[in-house]
């Protein structure tokens, strides 16, 4: 992140608010246009998308990203046996 | 064994307590030879792998077998999928299989603290004292409680079915009587919450008495408020 | 999946990483709580929604709050920038949206006490959800006046703005329950 | 001996006064309110003035607010006997303090259970009116429900978890003091509750008879004390999360974590989620009863008396049990990891299928947020849920059979030394297969119709909870009784309460099996005097069962004053927190352990014969 220079970083947050912008009106056309089932499901797929930008942009998602990638790949494949071998003490 | 089981059972009074003691026996059936299986391992390496007091030596390193994995996934699988077709499945739709018949009687009860009302609505009855059944019919229970009220849970345990009385929404009960019988012969035959329902929810139960037909009419003739 | 391809674990890690990983996972388990909010909204009313709600004012918080995002998220590039004035700038800003928002929440509680008291459905939901969000947005407040206070005289540079991070993914975790619970509270409809 | 007490009584003198200033600004409140006469008010805010004022005075603020505000935190003084009675943040003090208030707990709440048992040794009331019988039954669930989640959760995670991996501490030791000291709060409030008319719901609350307005005004406190025992729980899964991600050693990677390590970190998943579902049912029992909203009644009914709209108390049986029942597996996964890793060591053979027990924890985690509507089968909820949720609550057997083989596979030709910790391992094998074969019948939905509500389900989660756990944690208690105490428990009062406790839990609960198919229904203080000779028997089972935990308790107390001194590793045990002292120091190791080999290296040829103890290697050179 450090790398990133600091026009770029605010560029992207405001890239970002107007993108939730345009959500939020199309969030309140629905509302507008729809009733019932349908309006709810794409209220929420909206809903998603807004927040996934959020947490994504705004919250550095990638930060526990990492964690639950490492967790998933270790509970499929822990295997003590699997363990690279140590010859230090060997030596 | 089995056969000791089989007495365990409390009259089954209904076509519903069959179809139920039924899945009961065939899961204990499928019980039992999986934990011998367990006693049976474990037992044999108590007896037969001891080390003794202060004995630190090691035992062989085995850290996984393949095939013994792969076929104990496969056996369990297999087998839990067995179960759930059989008696899972196949018991809850014949269970179900009465909703759409027309009911023979049909019976409203309302729990609330802590009394039964049972109401006829055909029959134009009202009672509290006792709920009396025709034999050989399909009972068709509506259950509520009264909106101001607790939960409460209406079973039948020589019935063997039960379903919660909950303010504010209508539950339904089938039940196919097959056999006669009363509180005062059998105390399986009554009415019992199951659903705490506050302090005198242990006694809040009603006499059931299952009489033949020709009997139940002269009971509603005598208690039909018409 | 052999061993060759296994990348190198992490272990001991430092204290900053344990402490955004700790934030991470109090915010999973404080979204489960909003999970849980928002879904006994369609078990109580369903999509019921009465016409009293005020639009207005839901749009507007909504627009409030995600702009005071933005001025978060700009707060804390300019912490991690060394930008000491811009960054007690927007963090003065977002403090201040976030209190804009709590007399908001204010006002809806007062109209709708007139129109769906807590004794009714719709209006036990509105004062749960919105109670609960309050309260999230009133610490957040809270925790920035305290970044603010504490970092005023420079003391988040760029190698240690770890509190303002913190303090603002607090925020935008609270933007993120609002955007979801607003189209339950107040958009959908029968 | 009173200034070790001084934190404890600090703790007190402020709780007092946070209660005084909560009821004060909550009867200044209610004045404003119509009706204004709400005592639920004053006493949910008391409470909450209470908690925070103990929590200040037990040394939140000394240790660790001061930092915030630029002070400096004086945490300097506790030491000696003092440590246990305040905010210690050594991860082994908390543990112990953990381990002990939870034993104490459990023979409180195990007395209750006797008391019940007297009431219910025949049909008629004899020691209890209904009211009593309700108070002291509820009581008996949530405070053993308590204990089952905290006992691995906060004790042992705690003890031994840091050790086991080679950490010096927790990831967060503050917030872990934290969590411990929120604990007792949540034991005074349930003992309070008879006193404030008791709590005649049972553990699970359901409305509308916990948010009657007749109510007794202890179904408050019982809501309050367990949502802070909630919190309690989420702040520990948090932190064992993050200190098993973060805080392992050099050379521990995943594949060598201990399988109970492995156990908690599941359990802690669910702990993390879960647990705010719970609290949210509780601040809607709590909202209900002090400010009058309606989650859990029709608003509009009518004339048959449906609602038109509005809740119902459905909506609180979902997500009390979309808690509850992921809930058991936070008991139960680490009672499974201390199972395994106990009959490890004692057969002196690795884990059998290591990987695959991984996965089926993770399995379990997963299956286990998709089940609970199987506690709904004859609650009225729709219909079509019921084959789908027997479907998925069936399936949790295939990855609870892959534990099973784990655990006989590992016993298969092993060198097996059976000692007490080994024989309670064993003892729980035998125990939960049948509470979970017995689970079958409650998951498969026509026998649960029947069996619902009724002594089988008494007798079944008494086999997966007590047969499961509880014996998974008496086995634990002997296993790492030298490592936290430095002396050895008496062997033959443990193999005499093993016996014991043993044959009586089995006896008592497969007799209880037979009243509920019999069609004796659970939570009554009188019943039908059909079930009057089976219910006796049970009764005299149950005793003998309590008689069983005296030489436990003994030898306990006991064993930690004039027990034998144990030795750093008596059990020749390999893994990591064998490798340090007993009891260890402050700082875990003496050097921060390397390692170099996976967590059950028995009969494993190694580099050298020496290797074992090099799991903690000599300072490299320049140290």
């Amino acid at each position: 992140m450090a790398a990133e220079t600091k026009s770029k970083a605010l560029m992207r947050g405001n890239y970002v608010i107007v993108v939730l912008a345009v959500l939020t009106a199309i969030e309140f056309a629905i509302a507008v246009a729809m009733t019932g089932n349908l309006s709810a499901t794409l209220l929420g797929i909206v809903a998603l998308i807004k927040a996934a930008l959020i947490i994504d942009y705004f919250m550095h998602f990638k930060q526990l990203w990492t964690f639950v990638a490492e967790v998933w790949y270790e509970m499929l494949d822990a295997d003590p046996d699997d363990a690279p071998d140590d010859t230090r003490n060997a030596a | 064994m089995l056969i000791l089981l089989w007495n365990i059972f409390p009259v089954a009074a209904s076509r519903e307590a069959d179809i139920i003691d039924e899945a009961f026996l065939i899961l204990t059936i499928l019980a039992i030879p999986i934990m011998a299986l367990v006693v049976v391992i474990m037992g044999y390496s108590v007896l037969k792998f001891r080390r003794s007091e202060g004995d630190f030596e090691d035992a062989e390193y085995v850290t996984t077998h393949k095939t013994w994995v792969h076929s104990w996934l496969i056996w369990t699988t297999a087998l839990c999928i067995a179960v759930i077709i059989f008696p899972g499945w196949i018991g809850l739709v014949d269970i179900r299989a009465t909703q759409n018949d027309v009911a023979d009687v049909t019976v409203d009860v309302t729990g609330q603290q802590w009394v039964w009302t049972y109401e006829y609505p055909d029959l134009d009855v009202s009672i509290i004292s006792e709920l009396v059944l025709p034999v050989d019919s399909l009972v068709r229970f509506n259950i509520t409680a009264r909106p101001d009220d607790v939960l409460h849970s209406f079973w039948i345990p020589a019935f063997r079915m039960k379903i919660d009385a909950v303010p504010g929404l209508i539950t339904k009960m089938d039940v196919t009587t097959t056999e006669i019988g009363e509180f005062n012969h059998d105390q399986n035959f009554r009415v019992q919450c199951a659903e705490l329902c506050g302090l005198n929810h242990a006694i809040m139960f009603t006499r059931v008495r299952v009489v033949e037909k020709d009997e139940f009419d002269a009971w509603v003739a005598e208690h039909s408020a018409s | 999946m052999t061993t060759a391809v296994r990348k190198a674990l992490p272990q001991g890690l430092d204290t900053g990483t344990m402490n955004r990983l700790g934030l991470w996972l109090f915010l999973v388990s404080d979204a489960s709580f909003f999970l849980a909010l928002i879904s006994s909204r369609f078990f109580v009313v369903r999509l019921e929604t009465p016409e009293d709600v005020s639009q207005i004012l839901g749009l507007g918080l909504t627009i409030l709050l995600l702009v005071s995002s933005l001025t978060a998220y700009r707060a804390e590039v300019a912490a991690e920038h060394g930008d000491q004035a811009n960054f007690k700038r927007y963090i003065i800003a977002t403090m201040l949206m976030g209190i804009l928002f709590l007399g908001g929440v204010g006002f809806e509680w007062h109209e709708a006490y007139k129109h769906f008291p807590p004794s009714t459905g719709y209006g036990t939901i509105l004062f749960t959800l919105t109670g609960v969000h309050a309260t999230h947005v009133f610490s957040g407040v809270l925790l920035l006046g305290f970044i603010y206070f504490k970092g005023k005289n420079g003391a988040y540079g760029p190698d240690d703005y770890y509190p303002v991070e913190a303090a603002v993914k607090w925020w935008h975790f609270v933007d993120v329950a609002w955007v979801f619970i607003y189209p339950t509270l107040y958009l959908v409809q029968i | 001996m009173l200034t070790a007490l001084w934190p404890l009584i600090r703790a007190i003198i402020w709780s007092a006064i946070g209660g005084a200033i909560g009821y004060g600004f909550a009867s200044g409140l209610v004045t404003f309110t119509d009706p204004p006469q709400n005592l639920e008010v004053q006493i949910s805010l008391a409470y909450v003035g209470a908690l925070l004022g103990w929590l200040f005075g037990i040394g939140v603020w000394k240790y660790w607010g001061r930092e915030w505000f630029g002070l400096k935190p004086d945490h300097n003084e506790i030491k000696g006997a003092s440590r246990f009675f305040s905010f210690s943040i050594d991860h082994k003090v908390i543990g112990v303090q953990y381990l002990v208030t939870m034993v104490i707990l459990f023979l409180l709440a195990g007395a209750l259970a006797m008391l019940l048992r007297v009431e219910l040794a025949n049909g008629s009331q004899n020691l209890m009116n209904a009211e009593q019988y309700n108070t002291a039954m509820s009581l008996h669930g949530i405070i053993m429900i308590a204990v089952a989640v905290a006992t691995i959760m906060g004790g042992f995670s705690n003890f031994v978890l840091p050790l086991m991996i080679g950490a010096d501490d927790v990831a967060f030791p503050r917030l872990n003091a934290l969590s411990y000291w929120i604990v007792p709060p949540v034991a005074v409030l349930l003992i309070l509750t008879p006193f404030f008319g008791g709590f005649d719901t049972g553990w699970t609350a359901y409305p509308p008879l916990s948010t009657a307005a007749n109510g007794p005004d202890g179904t408050l406190l019982f809501a309050f004390a367990f949502l802070t025992f909630g919190l309690s729980s989420i702040l520990g899964g948090m932190n064992f999360l993050v200190t098993i991600i973060a805080k392992r050693a050099p050379g521990m990677t995943w594949g060598r974590l201990p399988i109970f390590v492995w156990s908690v970190f599941a359990a802690a998943i669910i702990s993390l989620t879960a647990t705010q579902w719970v609290a949210y049912g509780l601040i809607m029992i709590i909202l209900e009863r002090t400010t009058g909203m309606m989650f859990f009644a029709p608003t509009a009914i009518d004339a048959a008396g449906v609602g038109l709209s509005g809740g119902s108390s459905i909506l609180f049986e979902h997500v009390f049990w979309f808690y509850s029942h992921p809930a058991v597996y936070i008991m139960i996964l680490p009672a499974f990891g201390l199972e395994l890793e106990i009959i490890s060591h004692f057969t002196r053979k690795p884990v059998f299928a290591y990987k695959w027990v991984v996965r089926a924890f993770f399995a379990i985690v997963f299956l286990s947020f998709l089940v609970w509507a199987h506690h709904l089968f004859t609650s009225g909820m729709g219909q079509n849920l019921h084959g789908p949720f027997m479907l998925v609550t069936e399936l949790i057997s295939i990855p609870t059979g892959i534990v099973f083989l784990a655990a006989l596979g590992t016993m298969w030709r092993g060198r097996m030394w059976l000692r007490t910790p080994m024989l309670f391992a064993l003892a729980m094998v035998f125990n939960f297969s049948i509470g979970g074969l017995t689970g079958i019948f409650l998951a498969d939905v026509a026998t649960d119709i029947n069996l619902q509500d009724t002594y089988f389900v008494v007798a079944h989660f008494h086999y997966t909870i007590v047969g499961g756990e509880i014996f998974a944690i008496m086995a634990a208690l002997y296993y790492w009784y030298p490592k936290i105490t430095g002396r050895m428990y008496n062997e033959t009062l443990g193999r005499i309460h093993w016996a014991g406790m043993f044959l009586f839990f089995n006896m008592t609960f497969l007799t209880m099996f037979i009243p509920g198919v019999e069609g004796m229904n659970r939570r009554v203080a009188v019943y039908p005097e059909t079930f009057n000779d089976i219910n006796f028997v049970v009764s005299i089972f149950a005793f003998l069962m309590g008689l069983s935990m005296i030489p436990f308790a003994y030898n306990m107390a006991n064993s930690w004053i004039r027990g034998d001194v144990a030795g750093d590793n008596p059990w020749h045990a390999s893994t990591l927190e064998w490798q340090t002292t007993s009891p260890p120091p402050e700082e875990n190791f003496e050097h921060e352990p390397e390692v170099f080999e996976g967590p059950y290296n028995y009969g494993r040829k190694r580099a050298q014969a020496s290797q074992r103890p090099a799991r903690t290697p000599a300072p490299a050179e320049g140290d």
